[in-house]
């Protein structure tokens, strides 16, 4: 099944032109990993599938559901972690993960908070203030938050920076879990070697042009 | 671009002839002479002429409509003789326009209405203020069109872009 | 009820962010006690013209530490990012705004109850009977001040200059609401019968529903692209 | 759909325009040469032709602003959101000259340039909101949220017209009643005819003003899409090595 397809998205920001008739499919239980030099687009592709802004032209559809008329459907269905955090900094860990899962209507039991917490490695730092933690930390905080939510399609920003290498073991072997449960995964990325190992697909967007890569490339070649 | 200019040449020709009515206007039957203008050149037909009701010369009765008063400026004094609808509020000492005709023979102003003194100017300000900035605004926003009509022409945006790939 | 869960969180999270940071009321108390200082400099007032001033002085206080706490009640949610969390979540943006309106009015009727006995001591004004209707002109008027300012401030927010525009473009739409709670309050506080300025109390309930609705629809334009 | 029917209004957008002129002409020649002077206020009176008519437009142009921004909300062209772009400079536009002129009238008629009543303050208020509306547009880089920003402050800021009147009138209330009320005219008809064809020329011209000016912030828009995309073809061509 289909889980995210993108028919000839096109972003303008004012005078500019992100993207360009992008068009691209994700299938349920695939990892897709997208590369591409700085400017490119990537965040922009990510935010417009995250409903974050709307397409210029083109449509696209999560889990069979319009991007812009069915946002509801898509955004319980849909998780992206981006570069900052979304966590509050004077709330605790545990809180931010209730007020987040709040609302998006759930209530996690303390049972299933403290095995995401442990999940992502920082179990011990349940009662601490955001405003403590490192960025690393926050990344980890975040990774409880997926595991939490266990959402169809996940949208990934850049997952390994400022992660430290338990950290990026962690972040792969959720991706595999859930992976392997049927979810479709969008990272965009500059570390080959760690989205090679959890990565089906990859692609260079680059020149407005999407070019699908093998994971040959990834190990080898210069990609762009 | 030319047919823009001459529209508003147009334009601009039609409020040349409107101001000249307009100001026609005003010369025939709205400028106020003074009694000393009017004294030294009296005209044969109907004026108006602005001046100060002198103290203790208002003779007549106010409801009947006739009534006879000294009218002065700056320097002469002029006798006038109203014969008209009755006046509410005339009283002595007051600034006002007599509208009538002089009559040489009797060296007397026959007036048969009194104006208020107007200021024309806050009239015309008024008109200047709401008439012309929209004017110009619409001009330059045409003129605005106008040229980018041209630079869209020039730019070819209609053709087919050059993908380089 | 997913949304009046929305809006218990949304509240819980602003009111628990406040209790232990007090950023937000203690910035919005120390500016209001700087502008009865800056009046009470400005005017030399003896009790007559006290009477005559009091209520406008004080809602011009009043008027500007609830812009300052509206303000603050989104550019926190600047930091990380959460306002793109709020803006992709699924939660209703409706609870969301209702919450943020909550909040802010507790923060803004908080601040408003401390300041005013300082009101009454540098003023000498004389209240005691007239307390509970007074409460009640303030959470009107807050309340309309929070309804468009709550809106605003989520638009604010994500534009440049954005501490500029919000008072540049609440204000001028809170008029109806600073000239009834002015009215309002200068009745109350001279003691004046109900009927002289009943009218006010109801343009003020009037302006809350009506922005209430507005806004709590306005809103998801505002979160939503 | 909205361009086909745009482009067909467009198309007799000159009508509108000479229609307007004319008729603005016509009034300005009543207003000024054509009609008696009031019996109260004597000459000044004529001051009305050009203030009415001011003041009425701009209130047609922000209900212009109110409907096209829900239209831009609920349909999202960008053409549409021209519109209303045009329709709040416009009607800022009027509303600026409304003042004015009602500050000239009000010296020889009050001898005071400024009074605080309600009607001069409702239209200093609408004033501000207009120009906080044009303020706002300028602070976004965003245009399809400068759009959508715009027309919610647009809509909410309409809502609260009436309100703002309301308060203002109660608050203090020493103008002379409407000019024209709905209870009857109060005015005699001399005076009428230059007024009402100096309304429906104002009226007429607005629309076509709206027109032009819908057209000129359109083919802007077109032409900066097309540097866009030539700029981000150069941007791009250096990111290749």
């Amino acid at each position: 099944m289909i889980a995210v397809r993108g028919l000839q998205v096109s972003k303008s920001y004012g005078h500019f032109q992100v993207l360009r008739d992008l068009s691209f499919e994700i299938a349920t239980g695939e990892c897709y990993a997208l590369f591409g030099p700085n400017g490119s687009g990537k965040t922009t592709l990510l935010r417009i599938l995250a409903t974050l802004h709307r397409p210029s032209t083109g449509r696209f559809e999560i889990m069979g559901h319009d991007g812009v008329t069915e946002r509801e459907a898509v955004r319980s269905n849909l998780l992206l972690l981006a570069h900052g955090s979304y966590l509050y900094d004077e709330l605790n860990a545990v809180e931010n993960l209730r007020f987040a899962m709040a609302m998006r209507g759930a209530s996690p039991t303390d049972r299933q908070i403290k095995l995401a917490l442990d999940h992502a490695g920082i179990g011990a730092f349940a009662d601490m203030k955001i405003r403590q933690f490192s960025a690393g930390m926050k990344k980890r905080l975040a990774l409880a938050k997926a595991v939490l939510v266990r959402p169809q399609v996940l949208l990934l920003d850049e997952p390994y920076t400022s992660l430290d290498e338990a950290g990026m073991g962690m972040m792969n072997r959720f991706i595999r879990d859930i992976v392997k449960e049927g979810a479709a995964v969008l990272m965009t990325t500059h570390d080959r070697a760690k989205s090679a190992e959890v990565a089906h697909r990859a692609g260079v967007l680059s020149k407005d042009v999407l070019r699908p890569l093998t994971l040959d490339d990834l190990r080898t070649n210069d990609l762009f | 671009m030319t047919g823009f200019y001459l529209r508003w040449g147009g334009l601009l020709v039609v409020a040349a002839i409107l101001a000249f009515l307009v100001a026609r206007n005003y010369e025939r039957n709205l400028a106020n002479l003074t009694p000393e203008d009017l004294l030294a050149d009296p005209p044969s037909r109907a004026v108006r002429v602005l001046g100060l009701v002198r103290g203790g010369t208002l003779t007549g009765d106010q409801a009947s409509g006739r009534l006879r008063f000294d009218l002065s400026g700056t320097r002469e004094t002029l006798t006038v003789q109203y014969d008209g609808p009755p006046m509410e509020n005339l009283r002595e000492l007051k600034t006002l326009v007599v509208v009538g005709r002089w009559d040489p023979s009797a060296r007397t102003f026959r007036a048969h209405d009194i104006a208020l003194v107007t200021n024309y100017g806050f009239v015309v300000g008024a008109y200047l203020v709401g008439l012309v900035p929209l004017a110009l605004f619409l001009f330059t926003m045409e003129r605005k069109v106008g040229l980018l009509h041209h630079e869209i022409k020039q730019s070819k945006l209609y053709e087919p872009e050059m993908m380089d790939a | 009820m997913i949304f009046f869960r929305v809006i218990q969180w949304v509240v819980w999270k602003d009111l628990i962010s406040e209790v232990r940071s007090r950023e937000t009321i203690s910035s919005m108390f120390f500016f209001a006690l700087i502008v009865i200082l800056v009046f009470s400099f400005s005017f030399s007032m003896d009790q007559q013209a006290a009477r005559e001033l009091i209520s406008g002085i004080i809602w011009v206080a009043f008027a500007f530490t609830g812009i300052i706490g509206l303000g603050k009640s989104f550019s926190a949610e600047l930091q990380n990012d959460c306002l793109e969390f709020l803006q992709m979540s699924p939660a209703p943006k409706g609870a969301v705004y209702l919450g943020k309106v909550a909040a802010n009015v507790v923060f803004m009727v908080t601040v408003e109850v401390i300041l005013f006995p300082m009101f009454v001591i540098f003023f000498n004004l004389d209240v005691v009977e007239e307390l509970p209707l007074l409460l009640l002109i303030f959470l009107l008027g807050t309340l309309g001040l929070s309804t468009v300012g709550t809106l605003f401030s989520a638009m604010t927010v994500q534009i440049r200059a954005r501490e500029v525009m919000l008072p540049i473009l609440l204000l001028p739409l809170a008029v109806p609401v600073m000239i009834a709670a002015v009215e309002a309050t200068r009745g109350a506080l001279n003691g004046n019968p109900m009927a002289l300025y009943r009218h006010w109390l109801e343009l003020l309930a009037v302006f809350d529903v009506v922005f209430t609705v507005v806004s709590f629809w306005a809103f998801e334009f505002i979160m939503d692209s | 759909m909205i361009h086909a029917a745009i482009k067909q209004v467009q198309r007799y957008k000159g009508w509108f325009g000479t229609a307007g002129g004319m008729c603005i002409i016509a009034g300005v020649y009543l207003g000024l040469v054509g009609s008696p002077p009031d019996y109260y206020q004597g000459e000044v009176v004529r001051i009305m032709y050009v203030h009415v008519p001011l003041a009425h437009t701009s209130l047609l142009g922000y209900s212009v602003l109110f409907a096209s921004s829900l239209w831009y909300l609920w349909k999202r062209d960008p053409i549409v959101d021209n519109m209303c772009h045009a329709a709040a400079s416009l009607s800022a536009f009027f509303t600026a000259g409304a003042l004015l002129t009602g500050s000239i009238w009000a010296k020889p008629t009050w001898n005071t340039w400024w009074t605080w009543d309600a009607r001069l303050v409702s239209f200093a208020v609408l004033f501000l909101i207009l120009t906080g509306y044009l303020m706002l547009r300028t602070f976004i880089d965003d245009p399809e949220r400068e759009a959508r920003f715009a027309a919610v402050l647009a809509i909410v800021g309409f809502v609260d017209l009436p309100i703002i009147h309301f308060s203002v009138e109660w608050w203090r209330t020493l103008h002379q009643p409407l000019s024209i009320s709905m209870r009857g005219v109060s005015i005699s008809k001399d005076l009428l005819v230059p007024l009402i064809i100096m309304g429906i020329g104002f009226s007429v011209l607005f629309f076509y003003m709206l027109m032009v000016r819908t057209q000129m912030l359109y083919l802007a828009n077109l032409l900066n899409a097309k540097k866009g995309r030539l700029l981000s073809h150069a941007h791009l061509s250096k990111a290749e090595p």
